[in-house]
């Protein structure tokens, strides 16, 4: 069992409501010094198989005609590792 | 721990439980033990525990809401009454509707979002176990101070919730509450309603009868959602009771709540349901301890065969999760597969997981061994019930004796149109349309009223015409002042808004939302209250179908105020009788129904200016009520008005000023003989209304009321487009509008 | 003849109904279809109604549009049947790429729900016939996922084409490009609008107009015209 | 500049419709082999200053009390590399 992560994105031409509003939140809350905020979405896939080439171009497949609207969104597709190496702890 | 069986707790008497961490008092744990002739299970104690809590059980509740059933108005409409998920009345013409009000108030403190939106599928839930289609729904609200950080928090997110899962459901929103006020900071008040429509031979209840007869459960897998107190059960040691990692919120998925609409409505149409039970607060120990306790025999469940989401749940969390969007049917043995088939058509999951069996006993089975062997009544119905001691507070002469009719009041033309001012752009009296605007009236194209009209109304039959209609009011400040008076007021308030639409008042619902029952002040409030209620409906006739009671709102030691919440259910044979709010035509006259006397304590002039709680409320007399009602359904039926607006916060320049602007056609007024300005236009008398009657139909109209006795009197006229109290003050619309309508997206925005 | 118009459910649809019920009203005869189905049963155009199928999850419209019976309405479609979709259909229609574009979130991140008022851009359409030219009307609007968007040359084509067949007027409610509120093919069959006209079809009901009846009686007319 | 990734996914234990719908519609599109979707947020956040371990430990707290609404969520705080190391591509 592997993990394949697919980030969604809006396009940067995309006008993005939702990241500006956090964007505009941040002053109040006392934070500054963040001059642009993106909010897309992220699919975590728990894949069976081995996660080969094949699978991958399967998955790229799939996020192109699935997950993201490619009229409007970017995607990446990532393999995760088995060790998270984030820099914040999760909580 | 081991699997807990029942054979296991027969020959282990002195292992110690913790009951005390699930809730249960020692004489209730005894209690238990007595019941069962021996220790219970782990399972069988998490099921008592839950079934026996305040929220499940109405222990302290309980003595008083009899006076419902006791004091029930004779009435042909009722079908199904209180003890059901909810209660049926007849609307005539083979239409059934049932209707109920819950609350979903600390859930919705926490996760606003998902709080409030799960609050609406529990209702939901629990209207389509009756059998009916759900048609629509309405949310009173209460929360703190409007411009409290919290309240930012809090508002839009409940808002969000509510329009989030009611508008994916196909449920029109058609009316509710919003009031803000300090008490309520620590302890929002989310309440629910919902309404819903069937042919009189549909009527399902909870019960499983019938030995052989399959239980089905259908809808969401079980997760660890909602679980309290079973996951001390399920923790390693007792010892180790800490907060296990399961959450406390639910999670709600409407789509797969509209799914489980139209699959269990399905199966009804094809008479496949013997009895049906929704999940929701103490989940499958609520469902098949009522199931089985409801009907003649007892039943048998293998807690193996429920579908889990998480597969390290233990038998206690099953039997007590409240994941959402569960249901439960009984069905006999031949229906089974056609029911599932239906449900797979709407790819709801469905999985039979026990049968009702011959005996009395409720058993459950987990990997083969019974954990659970149980008189499903005890579970369900015998829990404990408690005489809780009350008392009037002392503080109560002081507060009434603060009179609010004392305080000081305009003294100029200038002052006074400043109040007026003040008074309909403050957020309690200001437009909720920041709010209703995100909230679905249209669907289902039957909506004849929706907010912001004095009653939400509802066509249920496209060739006839006949319609349901429905209000919600509560008025807190008034219920501190005097509980029983407070809650008769809101009676009256929800009464007055049904028939002001032009539709018969039926039946009530209620959300009975008060403090602590361990303080005896709160515990008066509440016996108070119910007595109110309970006499007033007796009066008016108006059945106590069901209801909710949602206490320990509280923070330390401070109470919210006590506050009833009344739904009325009305009735009306065409819609197209209804009479709408908004002003229609120049030149109609203006005319004022009922009396106005010097009644301000707990109005809202005296919170607006001057932030005054005291005195008494305003008095109630529920045959003028009645009277009003039926002459505003007649004009209504005979065509003599053409607006109508109920009087309550705010008096009658708040009606005014809310007709006028929603019908974008002003008013002249001149103050009666025998009135002052200031009374005139805050006082908060209850029994009254303003309507508009075209001037062919004057004489009629006065006649009318002359006839039955109501006072009735000529007050102005609709024209131009201001608010215009003659010899005092003049509001153009357009500053009104900006004043009404500007609060709350200046607040929330 | 009496033209039937079928009505598809999705899983999550929820003016299904009353899509059918304003056919109904119109003339025509209503006739519902199951997104499970391929089979059209031979109607003469289709609606996809609104709602929040599959509750919206994803995108709006994403996961319909892969449902059994779209294989065989964008073949139709294509082939010139006559579609309309409203609302939760006409993100099915982008999603499914028959209409170009994309909807996305309203630019206030709230559901609005308003009588909104229209111009009526593009009377050719066969959804559009029984209007006049620049005709304003009141439509009930009322969505989540509203904002209408697409590149500045796709844009710059509809436009030049006529193909915006409906612009918001005096207030934009989602932030929608250009005030577009409906857009069509190139062929003129294919519609589809964010704004609910089977919720403007009878004058009690609702808003209490019926400004919304024309496009029933539009589509009855072109195929009774057409048979 | 640097570009610092917020990502907020549901806590496992809470229930997931959009996943679940997207998980359930794969077979459908033919594809199999994926056991679980879950779907979550990920925020891109354009810093303007250095990244040092105080602007972190200022985004983890902004993820804590906004981006991420920790009753239900958990979230992880990640620098960018400045090249994208993904395996799939963008498109
Ligand atoms: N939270 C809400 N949800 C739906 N409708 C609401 C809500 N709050 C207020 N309304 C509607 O706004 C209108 C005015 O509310 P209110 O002043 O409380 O009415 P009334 O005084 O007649 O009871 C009513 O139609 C009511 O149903
Ligand atoms: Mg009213």
């Amino acid at each position: 069992m592997a993990r394949v992560v697919v980030d969604v994105m809006l396009k940067p031409e995309i006008l993005d409501p939702q990241g500006q509003a956090v964007q505009r939140a941040l002053p109040r809350l006392g934070f500054d010094g963040i001059s642009d905020v993106r909010q897309g979405k992220r699919f975590e896939l728990e894949v069976d198989g081995p996660v080969d080439d094949a699978a991958l171009a399967r998955i790229h497949e799939l996020a192109e005609t699935f997950l993201a609207n490619t009229v409007i969104e970017n995607f990446t597709v990532k393999v995760e590792e088995a060790v998270e190496p984030a820099v914040g702890a999760e909580k | 721990m081991s699997l807990d069986t029942v054979e296991n707790a027969s020959k282990t008497p002195d292992v110690e439980l913790p009951w005390a961490e699930l809730g249960l008092k020692k004489d209730e744990y005894e209690r238990v033990v007595e019941i069962l002739g021996r220790r219970p299970t782990g399972a069988e104690l998490a099921m008592y525990s839950v079934m026996w809590s305040e929220h499940c059980s109405y222990k302290s509740s309980k003595v008083h809401l009899r006076q419902f059933g006791e004091k029930a108005p004779q009435s042909d409409a009722m079908l199904v009454g209180i003890g059901e998920n909810a209660g049926v009345v007849d609307v005539g013409q083979g239409y059934a509707v049932t209707f109920k009000v819950e609350s979903h108030n600390h859930p919705s403190y926490v996760e606003p979002y998902q709080g409030a939106a799960t609050g609406v599928g529990g209702i939901v839930r629990d209207i389509i176990a009756m059998g009916a289609r759900p048609i629509a729904v309405v949310d009173p609200l209460r929360m703190g101070a409007a411009d409290h950080p919290d309240t930012r928090r809090v508002l839009p997110g409940v808002v969000a919730g509510i329009g989030g899962y009611g508008n994916c459901l196909g449920l029109p929103n058609i009316g509710g509450e919003l009031v803000f006020d300090a008490c309520y900071q620590g302890n929002p008040l989310v309440n629910a309603g919902a309404i819903g429509v069937m042919r009189h031979e549909d009527i399902h209840l909870a019960k499983a009868s019938g030995a052989g007869n399959k239980v089905i459960m259908y809808g969401a897998r079980t997760g660890g959602d909602g679980i309290g107190g079973a996951s001390i059960l399920a923790s390693e040691t007792f010892d180790d009771a800490k907060p296990s990692k399961r959450p406390a919120v639910q999670v709600g998925d409407p789509f797969q709540e509209k799914l489980l609409i139209e699959c269990t409505l399905e199966a009804f149409a094809e008479k496949l349901v013997v009895g049906i039970q929704d999940l929701g607060a103490a989940g499958i120990s609520c469902a098949t301890s009522e199931l089985a306790s409801n009907g003649s025999g007892g039943m048998r469940v293998e807690l193996d065969d429920v579908p889990l989401r998480d597969s390290t749940l233990s038998p206690e969390e099953i039997l007590m999760s409240e994941s959402q969007e569960r249901m439960c049917a009984v069905v006999e043995p031949s229906k089974v597969d056609r029911f599932l088939e239906i449900c797979e058509k709407w790819d709801v999951i469905a999985t039979v997981i026990g049968e009702v069996t011959d005996g009395d006993r409720l058993e459950i089975f987990w990997h083969g061994e019974k954990i659970v062997d149980v008189d499903p009544r005890t579970v369900a119905h015998d829990g404990p019930v408690y005489e809780r001691p009350y008392a009037r507070p002392e503080w109560q002469d002081a507060l009434q004796a603060d009179d609010a009719n004392k305080l000081p009041r305009p003294s100029s033309s200038d002052e006074l149109k400043a109040q007026v001012l003040a008074l309909v752009s403050s957020p309690n009296q200001a437009s909720k349309k920041w709010i209703t605007s995100q909230y679905d009236h249209f669907v289902q194209g039957n909506t004849v009223l929706a907010q912001p009209e004095d009653s939400g109304m509802i066509r249920i039959d496209e060739e006839t015409g006949l319609g349901v209609a429905i209000a919600t009011d509560g008025n807190g400040r008034f219920a501190k002042l005097d509980p029983y008076t407070g809650a008769q007021l809101a009676l009256a308030e929800a009464y007055r808004n049904v028939a002001t639409t032009g539709a018969k008042p039926l039946a009530v619902s209620d959300c009975l939302n008060f403090g602590s029952p361990e303080d005896p002040a709160v515990m008066w409030q509440f016996a108070e209250a119910i007595r109110g209620l309970a006499d007033g409906c007796l009066q008016l006739g108006t059945p106590v179908t069901g209801g909710n009671v949602s206490l320990y709102n509280q923070t330390g030691e401070a109470a919210i105020h006590p506050t009833p919440v009344v739904a009325v259910l009305g009735v009306i044979d065409d819609v197209a009788r209804r009479t709408p709010v908004a002003f229609q035509e120049e030149g109609q006259l203006l005319y004022l129904l009922g009396d106005t006397k010097e009644e301000f304590g707990g109005s809202a002039w005296s919170q607006v200016v001057h932030d005054h709680l005291g005195g008494l409320p305003p008095q109630v007399d529920l045959e003028r009520e009645r009277l009003l009602g039926e002459i505003l359904i007649s004009a209504s039926r005979d065509g003599m008005i053409d607006a109508a607006h109920d009087l309550s916060d705010g008096g009658l320049i708040q009606a005014v000023v809310e007709s006028a602007l929603l019908g974008g056609k002003g008013a002249r007024l001149v103050v009666p003989d025998g009135l002052d300005a200031f009374t005139f236009l805050f006082s908060e008398s209850a029994g009254r209304a303003v309507v508009a009657v075209p001037r062919s139909e004057e004489l009629r109209f006065n006649d009318m009321c002359g006839a039955r006795g109501l006072p009735v009197t000529r007050i102005g006229v609709v024209d131009g487009d201001a608010v215009d109290v003659q010899g005092e003050f003049a509001l153009s619309l357009a500053e009104l509008r900006e004043a009404h309508e500007g609060t709350i997206p200046g607040l929330l925005a | 003849m009496t033209a039937r118009i079928g009505v598809v459910t999705f899983p999550g649809s929820l003016d299904d109904r009353d899509t059918q019920r304003a056919i109904r009203l119109a003339g025509a005869e209503p006739v519902a279809l199951w997104h499970k189905d391929k089979d059209l049963k031979q109607v003469d155009a289709v609606v996809l109604p609104g709602g929040f199928s599959y509750g919206d999850y994803l995108r709006a419209g994403a996961i319909s549009r892969f449902s059994p019976v779209m294989e065989t309405l964008i073949d139709q479609a294509k082939a010139g049947l006559p579609v309309l979709g409203i609302c939760n259909g006409f993100q099915v229609l982008t999603e499914a790429h028959l209409l170009p574009g994309a909807m996305l979130g309203n630019d206030h991140l709230h559901f609005i729900c308003r009588d909104q008022k229209l111009r009526v851009e593009n009377t050719e359409t066969a959804w559009t016939l029984d209007y006049e030219a620049g005709q304003e009307i009141h439509i009930p609007l009322k969505n989540m996922d509203g904002r209408y968007v697409a590149d500045s040359y796709t844009l710059d084509q509809l436009e030049a084409e006529g193909r915006v067949v409906f612009r918001y007027v005096d207030f934009n409610p989602n932030g929608s490009l250009r005030d577009i509120a409906g857009i069509t093919n190139a062929a003129g069959n294919v519609v589809g609008l964010m704004p609910h006209p089977e919720h403007a079809v009878e004058s009690l009901i609702g808003t209490g107009r019926t400004d919304g009846l024309p496009f029933f009686t539009s589509i009855l007319k072109k195929l009774v015209a057409a048979s």
